[in-house]
């Protein structure tokens, strides 16, 4: 397991669970993936991230909505280990 | 399997049992006031002229019960109203079932019409619910229409 | 007593025993749609402070149910609507029930909000129904304030 | 009973029942009551008639709104005999 001890040059490498709901879901064949980023990734790191994991997840010009901790969060928010990260495809509640 | 996630207050509620419009509408009635305004949004038969056989509402449910709390406490202190009931249902929905009931008690109607209006035109924007519907022959998540794979994309797509 | 004046295609009802919301909006729900907004009008317990024991409604029952179907018509017409259903009660009705309830079944949210709001406003306006309020030490025909004598009034009928 | 020939120099009358609701109702007393106008009447020389036998029914200034067979009529509208006629109170419905 990565830690801050593990290579004096390494940025800290923090472990985080995304869950995908509906479609996201069923497009990328999982309910959640592990995911490893640099300590200090942003949402935007996040979402990079996961294209190039499910390359047909959304189209390249559809923002792929983030929550972390169960609230809608910017592209620019900070990730922290143990965040609770969900991709949000376009709502149709109602 | 959850069957409904009330909260304290029994103001929200996320279940996937039928929702009862009598029990939302009795709980923001007040002998003080005199205006109950009530949506009910129930579930076609059709889309497109395709015959829908049924609804799948999947929610993020600890997400979408505090989105419908936020959008209950915007509205209550927007309108001045006595009181705010949801109710969204969840699961496997049949054709013509209620799939959201909002109600909102209000001492003036005029205030009670906008804030129910404009309650249902929030929690259809920012609460984590998604419904597909299911036909013969397939079945699509509904409101990606905007967010479906065109050809170009599939295109751009290939050399990835 | 007559206790119920339903029209035919029962979509209007003028009756002095209690109105159950629930029969107005399954009378306008529709499978091809899917939105329904009911108004419920409640009696209040109090006027300027004054507490209200119990609400005495009076209508001109023939006149009265043929506005009803003519606000209905109206608005029918004018929003593209699938149904309406209204109903109205009479005679001794107490604190915190419901004396008034319009159902509105619409293929869109919207035309279902403003002609429900539209409704219960024409209601108000053309429909020949009186209530009248009962305090401990008297009563009062309600809305019918700019309607009093003022002193200016008594006055000016003492020469006649 | 008036008719065409009870004299050649009068007027046909016509007999006409009025029926009160609500507030016209209790500040008249009564729930009905006969009126006998000129044929040709129109709902205005009813509504002069009314203020005459009960003065105290409206102020002044206040237009006392009548329906004629269950519609509202506009003072200028001519009656016949037999019309229902009913005497409206600001309605304060719902």
């Amino acid at each position: 397991m990565p830690g801050s001890d593990w290579h004096y040059n390494q940025p800290m490498m923090m472990q985080l669970t995304v869950r995908l709901f509906a479609l996201y879901r069923e497009r990328a064949g999982v309910r959640e993936f592990p995911l490893e980023l640099p300590g200090g990734a942003t949402v935007a790191d996040l979402t990079d991230a996961v294209r190039l994991r499910f390359p047909r997840l959304a189209p390249p010009d559809v923002q792929i909505v983030v929550a972390v901790n169960a609230d809608y969060a910017e592209p620019e928010t900070a990730l922290n280990p143990g965040d609770d990260v969900c991709l949000i495809p376009p709502v149709s509640g109602g | 399997m959850r069957q409904s996630n009330m909260r304290e207050d029994n103001m929200i509620e996320l279940t996937a049992q039928p929702l009862d419009p009598d029990k939302f509408t009795s709980a923001v009635r007040r002998s003080t006031n005199g205006a109950v305004v009530t949506f009910l949004g129930t579930t076609r038969d059709n889309f497109e002229g395709k015959r829908v056989l049924t609804l799948e509402y999947e929610a993020f449910d600890e997400m979408a019960v505090k989105k419908l709390e936020e959008v209950r406490q915007e509205l209550l202190a927007e309108f001045g109203l006595d009181e705010i009931a949801i109710g969204h249902r969840t699961g496997t929905v049949g054709i013509g079932e209620i799939s959201l009931v909002v109600a909102v008690g209000s001492p003036h109607r005029k205030q009670g019409f906008y804030a129910c209006h404009k309650a249902v035109d929030r929690i259809k924007e920012v609460v984590p619910i998604w419904k597909k519907e299911v036909y013969q022959d397939g079945s699509r998540w509904v409101a990606c229409e905007d967010h479906e794979f065109a050809p170009e994309h599939e295109a751009a797509l290939e050399g990835i």
